[in-house]
């Protein structure tokens, strides 16, 4: 069904931006052992954004491809906190921590969805996802507890990037005609925040108490750098319309 | 002890290359033996790690999301091949921040091919077929090279090459099926990668004094020329599938000599960008130097970490 | 001296209040008075360098050249007016370094209307349009404030901001002569705008207790509401002409009342953003200080050159 | 004729990419003074841009608007240089040093061409471009005789934007046809390189002495940032062609 696909629709636009996204590290990272471990990520979430996006787009008959390369900034359905831009390395892990301990409760829930196609792709992407929390919780765990320099970058990153976590436990209408398909994002606020502040608390970090922001990537609303990073993500496609790869 | 005795050592050494064994970090080796595989290791090394650049180029605009995805699994691997090549290197002595220091300063070399930029998405093929095909010629022999660790790394290298010489082959298949714009942009990569491929193989045989030790050593099994004779005879067929024109007017099969007649390859460019006149020389090291600079406090913080948490675990002891 | 005695120093101000002269910043003024200048100035100033952002966000993606120089030249103004105001604040005693420590510290407010997000071309024309024309209202008033320095700014910066209204108008016209999708993207942004320009009045005037000593001092000329009818009044004459619909289906003009009578503010998202939980303003700040604290070390180094260069005049001389 | 155009083409790209990465810095300036007159110079370079654009689009019928969104990366004809990312406030401020003093020399020569619209474009460009020289000038002083750090950065800065320079001074075919209209780019080498030397010795840096950047921009050939840079600039005017703005 359209809500179905809706659905479909913003959790795989979440994976596509993060994807695209840690997919600039790739022979930027701090060591080769990271340009490695985030390009598995990477490549993790693109296949999550790959089925997701596939799935969305059978009730319109648009492929993975004409929803990725052919859709405009409105018609994006992501998140803000996988909108914001890299940073240093602290905020991309920061970022990874944030969004993984979430898509991890969110795909633990989903699995047990009453779509099928849905419940299988969460049963194959949580196991990956956990393995991603790990990864960006052992970086938290170094940076914080590191030097001087990387705790207070990852203080600031911290920082930064909570504000956006508000928005992934917002009850859009939506949701309300998903019964049972759907994971309510307002009920994995508990799991997901004990989780958090628990690795935080470990990493002898404090949760912020700043401003929050009101996002609405669900509605087309987007941070403004979505923008200029999807004019680099379909440019090619684009100036080739009807072309294939 | 006389100037030409052999030691024990030594006949040990020549008796296993002799016989075509594998020599391992254990055994003793003669420095000038060390020292050849440290310098073709390690230079291979940064090879695959300045490699990554033209590639990683292309990772946020690929055209559709399966290139996005092989795309970056390549690159992803060219990052996993300096891994095992800088621990081929290690075996030697050599340390991985002697190896970077060396790269970064520009003292160490890394195959000029990456020197060139890559503007449009056709040179992801391009360079697959012509770039990684040209590599895997170079490389599968050295599979059988005499040291043990470079040459057990070259097997996993080699078999993960030609996964992305077809990709790269199949990258440019699907532009020369697509529009003509498409055929025209795989052209026009095939155009400029084909003779820097070829030079890849390095100056003909009888310019390059250096290759005689390293056959005899069984680091390296045949010459450049029989390398690059062999990459034609492999490109010629694939190029008639594709349906692109390799940019050479002689080329032609020479029954009699039984190999590929070509023209006259110019050096003049591949030494200039040799001497550092290339197109992307500058780049390609300001940017790994970028990275590696940008990446110091994490690695410090990494360092910093560790030490603590072993002083944490000893006080717990 | 008795309590409610009036000094000297106290009549003289009185008096230049009374005959609406200009106070300078020689001239004695009450504490009380000289602290809501600096917070209302300082305020403004940082609203003018908050206010670059949102329309920055489009200057690499203007749609033709004329629109790039003209989107520059505009975001480039913000600047200038920043430090014009800047510099009103600093005759009162206030320092620079002060007011840009408190707004990165998120201590100093500015106009809450900068924390919404621009995510169309559209946005640029309704800015202009809306958000300029609300800060025309409010801000030629205040060209006879009666602190000399701030009234002489904001007679500069309300001549460069009819400018920037105008052009905000011309980009709304374009649009909306424009193809569909160009008139549905400036209906849009009309539809975003609308609200948030007609709350950047402030309050209801019965719930607006502190406008009263700004007027007894001659720094604010008009009620909220006074403005707010006003700049509907202006409005509501060029939204025709454009062809766009404000978006309150309420708004009629009342011709016994001689005023506009229209749809209640809902001030709950308002009260949200004020709060911190708009949709920009944790971006905001953390841009400014991002540019602060990238820009450290240039400042850092005209500082040390000047000194430099002043310690070697002195030796010369 | 098309000679003049293809001509006034590269010197408008020039102008342009410059002006697009410049006005990156409005609103992240160091201070708000760098706010205005990095604002200043990206208006006065697009400016320019238009002036020779408008020129070379005559020649085809192509508009200003036509030759800046319209065309792909191979069909643009700006050098390396200008094409080198920002950076940092350094780096912008060197590239800014050797692109400016390069441009007042040719165009104080263009003055002189045959051609009366480039010899006015020439005329106009140069008395602002004098300003950018300055102001460039006076940073380089500043930056390498601030502090260690800005020292630092500035010779990092030099060294790595130096092997664009080579790029400017190369006498494409192009410039055998048009005697007398155009400035031949090697007759500029010694008095640029003069200058050029001359400042950086008042500000103690070395010349440096490192590889040299083939470049190619003349001949469609570009830097890998082009191509982004170019994706998000014209990414509206695409996404909606034949509109009106």
């Amino acid at each position: 069904t359209p809500d179905v696909a809706e659905y479909a629709l913003g959790l795989g636009d979440d994976a596509l931006i993060l994807a695209q996204q840690l997919g600039w590290w790739i022979s930027r990272a701090p060591e080769l052992e990271e340009d490695v471990a985030l390009g598995n990520i990477a490549l993790d979430l693109l296949g999550h954004a790959r089925s997701l996006l596939h799935y969305a787009g059978t009730a319109s008959g648009r492929s993975e491809d004409d929803l990725a390369y052919f859709r405009d900034e409105s018609e994006f359905r992501s998140v803000w906190l996988v909108e914001q831009p890299n940073g240093d390395f602290a905020v991309t892990i920061v970022r990874q921590l944030l969004a993984s301990v979430y898509f991890a409760h969110l795909y633990d829930r989903l699995r047990q969805s009453s779509d099928p196609t849905l419940a299988a792709i969460a049963e194959k992407s949580r196991r990956e996802i956990e393995y991603h929390v790990d990864h960006a919780t052992q970086w938290v765990l170094r940076l914080a507890g590191g030097t001087e320099e990387s705790r207070r970058r990852t203080v600031t990153a911290v920082t930064d990037l909570w504000p956006y976590l508000d928005e992934l436990f917002v009850d859009h209408p939506l949701i309300d005609r998903l019964d049972g398909i759907a994971v309510r994002p307002s009920t994995l606020y508990a799991a997901t925040m004990a989780e958090l502040t628990a690795t935080l608390g470990e990493a002898g970090l404090e949760v912020p108490n700043g401003p929050i922001a009101a996002g609405g990537g669900r509605q087309g609303r987007h941070f403004p750098t979505l923008g200029p990073l999807l004019a680099e993500m379909q440019v090619l496609a684009r100036a080739h319309p009807g072309a294939s790869w | 002890m006389a100037h030409n005795e052999t030691t024990p050592d030594e006949a040990q050494f020549d008796d296993l290359i002799a016989r075509d064994e594998r020599i391992e970090p254990r055994d003793w080796m003669p420095d000038a033996y060390r020292r050849t595989l440290v310098r073709q290791i390690s230079q291979h090394a940064h090879s695959e790690i300045i490699g990554m650049q033209p590639e990683a180029n292309w990772i946020t605009r690929a055209p559709s999301l399966k290139r996005k995805a092989i795309l970056m699994a390549k690159v992803q691997d060219e990052a996993g091949h300096g891994l095992y090549l800088y621990s081929a290197a290690q075996t030697l002595g050599a340390t991985r921040d002697d190896m970077t220091e060396a790269l970064i300063a520009g003292r160490a070399r890394y195959s000029s091919i990456f020197n060139y930029p890559t503007p449009t998405w056709a040179d992801m093929g391009a360079i697959g077929w012509l770039v990684d095909g040209a590599a895997i010629c170079n490389q599968v022999p050295l599979c059988r090279a005499s040291y043990g660790p470079y040459a057990r790394a070259m097997v996993r290298i080699c078999k993960e090459e030609s996964f992305h010489q077809r990709q790269g082959f199949e990258i440019l298949l699907e532009l020369m099926r697509g529009t003509p714009a498409q055929q025209r942009m795989a052209q026009d990569a095939v155009d400029r990668w084909y003779w820097p491929a070829l030079q890849m193989f390095g100056p003909p045989d009888d310019e390059s004094p250096n290759s005689a030790q390293s056959m005899a050593w069984n680091i390296k099994r045949f010459s450049n020329d029989e390398l690059r004779q062999r990459f034609v005879g492999m490109l010629v067929p694939q190029a008639e599938a594709l349906g692109v024109t390799l940019p050479d007017p002689e080329l032609r099969y020479d029954e009699a000599n039984g190999c590929y007649a070509m023209s006259p390859i110019d050096w003049t460019e591949f030494h200039e960008v040799l001497a550092g006149r290339g197109p992307m020389n500058a780049e390609r090291l300001r940017r790994r130097r970028e990275a590696h600079e940008n990446g110091a406090w994490v690695r410090e913080a990494a360092t910093a970490y560790a030490a603590k948490q072993a002083t944490a675990t000893r006080e717990a002891a």
